[in-house]
């Protein structure tokens, strides 16, 4: 089944009253619970809240759904390719041809490889300028997702996981932290709970968990030299930040430890773990954070990933960033589109056609094609002439499944609400600042 | 790292300071997830499990029901399903579990056994099921005891009709089985290091009434020590029954302060109106 | 602010319980005294809380007779009382039972439900009503449009569908139940069919906290005074079915559950009223409506998760107090939203706390 | 457990010693072609509805970088088993499997996660064309093979979405249009020349791509029923995200003259024949 059918049953008059409603203009849509287009239902977070975890966070919405991520780290070997002088000498062809041959090499990391040729963390060998950088992989990043009543190799959990990794793994700056030295590297695993069975789409809420967990994730503090078998320093209230703090009043504000060579951090202190919104349009309105009922309407939904880049770092590829970023420097991660549950809704019968409903014998209801007020007596148990017409045009009031896609200007209006100044996107990230990481 | 019981009988104080029969601290809270049925939150020492329950209700028959893994066994009428999920965080070192772990299946029959036996479920049609699903957040020693707690705790929020509480205790003996001393004393509620050292068992029984609803021991023991770690076990389960009632009891005053449900009226024997 | 971040409320800190049994420390477990096998302990009843548990002895007087939620030991004398689930004591009368503090709804004759239809057999629709089980509809229960009165043939059998189809809404009362406790539910009046032109929502299980209580009127109308000028004329159906299932709509002239109440009598069958009854088209609603449908919606949601109950009293009550609310904040744009803060508010204000 | 029945290859996949130094990248093919498409349709007698996709080899004489075949069946629209609930219209599942010989690494036959990521990605783009309602309670099964190796993810994609479609069509299968897939990509030579938008990127060709979108779009309608799009962008700078998105409209169009012309040809061969 795809991805979205939590098999939500919803009578197509419930649909349509809520397509229309959604879909007003002029006061706004108006939602089932009241809430305003951009409001997010209220949430409770708290994090560090298993101790044998390097992080992990728990957020859980009014209505009871509840996702605790867990975040723990191990060191493991850097596998050395065995033509790692053709990867230096050949430069980026022969890196791209070489196969990486490690020894536990599982079977996912062959595409994750193809998609690291596609990938953009190639040009950090020119602007580290020094070879054995090269080598950071997206394998020291392993993501898993576990639903209830979904088995994992399922394909909404696959889907799930891969728009969170991607989300993490798009700009190449988060796999650089885990690095130690040239032989040894951290090997992240973030593990995702979703605890109770699926009220709505579970992936904002997942993401901000992730978000939260990343943020409260601490790793020792290294001791050894250089390339020497990683020593730590085992008092876990000297531990480092994954994602350095600002200049917070903790008493042990990350001190970028001198061993740790890495230009993000070295470069910028406030770089944040990305965040991924669900958007929804329906009609001409684009609604955040919707419930089940309004997803199950939705003419189209868009999964928006983003993070808030280090906001010193110049950026020479595009040509028209605004010199002042003043606030933020979000920087787009990933879009994907979400196939709404609307496609999966039984449709309505107009009253025209419906052979119980004895024909249009109310005025009130009006129905577009003209011939079709039918006088009172005619026994509606006659097919109606016209059924097909009703078949392909919308009639007042009666639900029917979205046919097609959505429309370029409205995908591209989606992304960019969340994206502008003081938008939904910063809004969020202040939010979640607001949460205290114990 | 072995456990080193030599320490022990000089203070008779195990490794985190309890005495031979001191239960671990234990947290519990009832109704914290809304939209569920009933719904339990339970920490023994650091194995912390939250609880989910949906139902009693009747899948309809061709609905694309969830791959629960259901071991249901059929009590006098519901059927209980029950399905275990541990957190790969849950254990010091991660480890993620495949869907077919067989431990896993085991203990979720042993628990959907001791459930349906426990539960009076003749008042549902065999048709309708209770699905019992237990997510373990972290975990050190005494799972299968833990759990048991946690699901029937979860059952009285639901309002299922239960002969009384299902709770489970484990015991151990300090003595391995090669040392032959006599005097060895029983231990009550092992954590992790403790359960990896010593033989060990899980004991479930009806409330306090000491009927041994199930048991469960995988490691080799002397028969001579088996009665007495029983007992110990036994006594272990009227003490987690006193904290269960007491969370219940907690959880329905404050509902009756809160007016959200009447008072009750208290039955005096001497009332022969 | 479209996001509100709350810190978690603390777990309400575990009263130090007076323990029971007479072991030394707190929880442990002495192995001098005697256990006493057979027999539960008796346990003298210290706490004067009306709560009982499972497993607890309610009382050993043989002049009691056992009702809901308690149970008898086969084996031992058999007139000890025990409670099996965990609530508050009722006495009817020489009868006990527990009312357990959550429960799903346990389907009683004669009470008015909102059912969704779950899957459609061949001569009978299942019936979703939050219950235990799976509530039947037979075909041979339910109106044929335009209200003929005759047995139903092969062709209402093949047509089953333009009746009800799967997911559809519907009102209608429980007519009989049989032995496991599933219900079998008729829709042979005006007042009940499909539902159409409004809003479903579902509240937990009755027997305690915040469900829909069993009253005198479950389905009533509102005539909503529109904060902004509405023409008075607007009505809003509410529909509180006993299940916990809520359905809240636009009123229709001399249609729908509320009609019978409040509409022209029920003697002729045949007028064109009854003949849209399965109609799932929605007729034109003006937005104030939908507003204030949504209102109506926040104010059950707010009762739920504050605790109180649910009947026609709290429902007007709560309404009249929300509209005076959005009438003081008129600037603020969500006037509508009720759940967080606001839902607090209102509710302390209903309560008067 | 070894695998009796089948004889499997070397287990690392070993690739041949490089002496001479191969000749330079073909001219970079200009910007706003795609490169050349063959499409055939009705390969599969057994399935009610099949196609075959091949792309141009950009620079046939590179080892080890061939181009990317793909093939597709469509088994349906028939009737649901008897155990599955009523759904008032067709149930659309699609798989991505990828051919074992098809990666560089030899790959079993079980899917991973990047083909089921794949199989959800079309399923969004076809759902959107076809007309669900029209056949009730049946279910139509859409087959994606990929045979040749050396692509990525994004090229395979709209690959299978272009051939989907045209198998779709092939079997019969009410579709509001025929749905085409493009890609674009920004890429940058290297850090001083400001980054350009390539049409229907090749991976090999481009030293570094800085982000890259795949879309599904239905030409007539002017509507998107699949759009992914992954890499780093400032985020401030929605013109060049759009500019990257018309790009790859521009794609699309070009993939589905293609479908359009393959389907009168065998319109025109069938009313030939009849």
């Amino acid at each position: 089944m795809s991805s979205t059918s939590q098999h939500l049953l919803l009578s197509p008059a419930e649909l349509a009253y809520l397509h229309g409603s959604l879909s007003l203009i002029t006061p706004g849509p108006i939602r089932p619970d009241g809430r305003s287009p951009t409001q997010f239902r209220p949430l409770t977070a708290e994090t560090g809240i298993l101790p044998g975890t390097n992080g992990s966070a728990r957020i859980c919405f009014a209505d009871g759904t509840e996702a605790v991520v867990g975040v723990k780290a191990e060191v493991e070997k850097t596998p050395v390719p065995p033509y790692e002088f053709v990867a230096s000498t050949e430069g980026r062809k022969g890196h791209s041809s070489a196969p990486k041959k490690s020894s536990r090499k599982s079977k996912k990391t062959t595409t994750e490889d193809e998609e690291i040729s596609m990938d953009v963390d190639e040009d950090d060998e020119e602007a580290a300028g020094v070879n054995e950088k090269a080598r950071v992989s997206p394998d020291w990043v392993e993501l898993s997702v576990e639903i209830p009543g979904l088995r994992d190799d399922d394909s909404g959990t696959v889907f799930l996981t891969s728009m969170l990794t991607e989300a993490l793994l798009a700009d190449g700056e988060f796999v650089k932290k885990l690095w130690i030295n040239r032989r040894f590297h951290w090997k992240l695993y973030l593990d995702i709970i979703l605890i109770s069975p699926p009220l709505s789409y579970p992936l904002p809420l997942l993401s901000l968990t992730t978000h939260l967990a990343l943020l409260a994730t601490r790793l020792p503090r290294l001791k050894s030299e250089a390339d020497e078998d990683p020593m730590f320093d085992d008092d876990w209230a000297a531990a480092t930040f994954l994602y350095p703090r600002q200049d917070t009043t903790s008493a042990k504000a990350s001190n970028k430890s001198p061993k740790q060579p890495s230009a993000a951090a070295a470069a910028a202190p406030a770089s944040r773990p990305p965040i991924t919104l669900l958007v929804m349009a329906v009609g001409d309105n684009i609604i955040f954070d919707p419930s089940k009922e309004e997803l199950a309407v939705a003419d189209s939904a868009v999964a928006v990933s983003v993070a808030e880049g280090p906001s010193s770092e110049t950026e020479p590829e595009s040509e028209s960033i605004p010199a002042t970023s003043t606030k933020r420097n979000l920087h787009l991660l990933s879009v994907r589109t979400i196939d709404p549950p609307s496609r999966l809704t039984p449709p309505g019968v107009p009253n025209s056609v419906n052979a119980a409903a004895w024909g249009t014998m109310t005025a009130a209801t009006p129905t577009t094609t003209t011939a079709a007020t039918a006088p009172a007596n005619e026994s509606g148990a006659a097919k109606h002439p016209d059924a097909r017409v009703t078949e392909t045009e919308d009639v007042v009031g009666v639900w029917k499944a979205p046919r097609g896609g959505a429309k370029f200007g409205m995908l591209g209006a989606m992304v960019a609400k969340v994206l502008e100044r003081g938008g939904v996107a910063e809004e969020v990230l202040d939010g979640l600042e607001g949460v205290d990481l114990t | 790292m072995p456990l080193d019981t030599s320490t022990y009988n000089l203070a008779l104080l195990r490794v985190d300071g309890r005495r031979w029969n001191e239960l671990r601290q234990q947290k519990g809270q009832l109704g914290v997830q809304p939209s569920a049925d009933g719904s339990a939150y339970l920490e023994m020492g650091n194995t912390k499990i939250q609880c989910i329950i949906t139902g009693p209700n009747e899948r309809d028959t061709k609905s694309t029901s969830s791959a629960s893994t259901a071991p249901t066994s059929h009590g006098l009428g519901a059927t209980v399903a029950v399905s275990i999920m541990i957190a790969p965080f849950a254990t010091v070192d991660r480890k993620r579990r495949g869907r077919n772990d067989k431990r896993l299946q085991e203990m979720q029959t042993t628990i959907a056994s001791g459930l349906a036996a426990t539960v009076q479920g003749q008042s549902y049609g065999p048709r309708s099921t209770i699905h019992i699903s237990l997510n373990v957040l972290s975990q050190d020693g005494s799972l299968l005891a833990c759990l048991i707690n946690a699901a029937s705790l979860a059952l009285v929020d639901a309002g299922v009709p239960m002969t009384d509480y299902l709770v489970a205790c484990t015991a151990g003996s300090t003595s391995s089985y090669a040392a032959a001393d006599e005097e060895a004393d029983p231990l009550l509620d092992l954590n992790t290091q403790e359960e990896q050292e010593l033989p060990f068992l899980t004991l479930a029984t009806l409330g306090a009434t000491d009927k041994v609803v199930a048991m469960v021991c995988e490691s080799r023991v002397q028969l001579t020590r088996l009665e007495g770690m029983m007992a110990t076990a036994a006594d272990g389960c009227k003490g987690v029954r006193d904290f269960l009632d007491g969370v219940v009891r907690d959880k329905g005053e404050l509902m009756v302060q809160e007016g959200a449900i009447g008072r009750g009226e208290v039955v005096s024997s001497m009332d022969l109106d | 602010m479209p996001i509100t971040i709350l810190q978690p409320s603390l777990a309400p800190p575990a009263k130090l319980r007076d323990a029971d049994s007479d072991s030394d420390s707190e929880g442990g477990a002495d192995l001098e005294g005697d256990i006493a096998m057979g027999r539960p302990a008796k346990r003298a009843r210290t706490q004067d809380s009306s709560i009982m548990t499972p497993g607890e002895i309610i009382t050993d007087d043989p002049q009691w007779m056992r009702g809901h939620g308690t149970y008898v030991i086969p084996g031992a004398s058999s007139n000890t009382i025990l409670s099996s689930v965990a609530g508050t004591l009722a006495k009817t009368n020489k009868l006990l039972s527990v009312r357990p503090l959550r429960a799903r709804y346990t389907p009683e004759i004669g009470d008015l439900v909102v059912g969704r239809i779950v899957e459609v057999q061949a001569k009978r629709w299942r019936v979703d009503v939050g219950g235990t089980l799976l509530a039947q509809l037979p075909l041979s229960a339910i109106n044929l449009p335009g209200g003929i009165q005759r047995r139903r043939t092969e062709t209402d059998e093949l047509q089953i569908r333009t009746f009800f189809s799967e997911g559809e809404l519907l009102v209608a009362e429980v007519q009989q139940l049989y032995n496991d406790g599933a219900a079998v539910l008729h829709t042979r009046s005006l007042k009940y069919g499909k539902l159409r032109n409004g809003v479903f929502m579902s509240v937990t299980g009755t027997g305690g906290g915040g469900g829909v209580v069993r009253a005198r009127r479950q389905a009533f109308t509102l005539d909503i005074s529109g904060t902004d000028e509405v023409s008075g004329s607007e009505k809003i159906d509410v529909l509180l079915g006993v299940n916990g299932y809520i359905w809240i709509s636009k009123h229709i002239e001399g249609e729908g559950a509320a009609a019978e109440t409040s509409g022209p009598g029920i003697t002729r069958i045949e007028e064109s009223v009854g003949l849209n009854v399965y109609s799932s088209q929605n007729d034109i609603i003006p937005v104030d409506t939908m507003r204030e449908i949504a209102r109506v919606r926040g104010v059950v949601t707010a009762l739920v998760e504050n605790g109180l109950r649910v009947d026609e009293e709290m429902v007007t009550k709560g309404y009249a107090e929300a509209v005076e609310m959005a009438k003081e904040e008129r600037d603020s744009a969500d006037t509508l939203w009720l759940g967080g803060e606001r839902g607090k508010r209102l509710a302390n204000a209903l309560v008067g706390r | 457990m070894a695998d009796r029945r089948r004889i499997n290859g070397p287990v690392g996949a070993t690739t041949p010693p490089i002496f001479d130094k191969p000749a330079g990248p073909a001219a970079a093919k200009t910007r706003d072609a795609i490169r050349k498409i063959f499409l055939k349709t009705g390969i599969t007698p057994s399935a009610s509805g099949s196609a075959y996709l091949e792309l141009e080899n950009p620079n046939p004489q590179r080892p080890g970088n061939t181009s990317l075949k793909l093939s597709c069946t469509v088994h349906g629209p028939r009737s649901l088993p008897r155990s599955a609930p009523f759904s008032p219209h067709i149930i659309l599942t699609t798989h991505v499997k990828y051919a074992p010989f098809a990666t560089r690494q030899r790959r079993g036959y079980l899917r991973d996660s990047s083909e089921r990521d794949l199989g959800v990605h079309l399923e969004t783009a076809l759902r959107g064309a076809i007309i669900a309602d029209r056949w009730p309670k049946s279910g139509v099964d859409i087959i994606s093979q990929k045979d040749d190796e050396g692509w990525d993810m994004m090229n395979v994609l709209s690959g299978c979405i272009t051939v989907a479609s045209a198998a779709i069509a092939d079997a019969g299968i009410d579709c509001v249009d025929t749905v085409a897939g493009g890609v674009a990509a920004l890429v940058c030579k290297d850090d001083k020349t400001a980054p350009t938008i390539v049409m229907d990127p090749v991976v090999a060709e481009h030293d570094s791509i800085l982000a890259a979108c795949c879309v599904a779009y239905l030409p007539t309608r002017d509507e998107i029923t699949n759009m992914w799009f992954k890499g780093r962008l400032p985020g401030a700078d929605m013109m060049v995200y759009d500019k990257l998105m018309e790009k790859s409209l521009v794609a699309c169009r070009c993939a589905n003259r293609v479908i359009v012309q393959e389907l009168n040809e065998t319109v025109k061969k069938g009313q030939g024949i009849s």
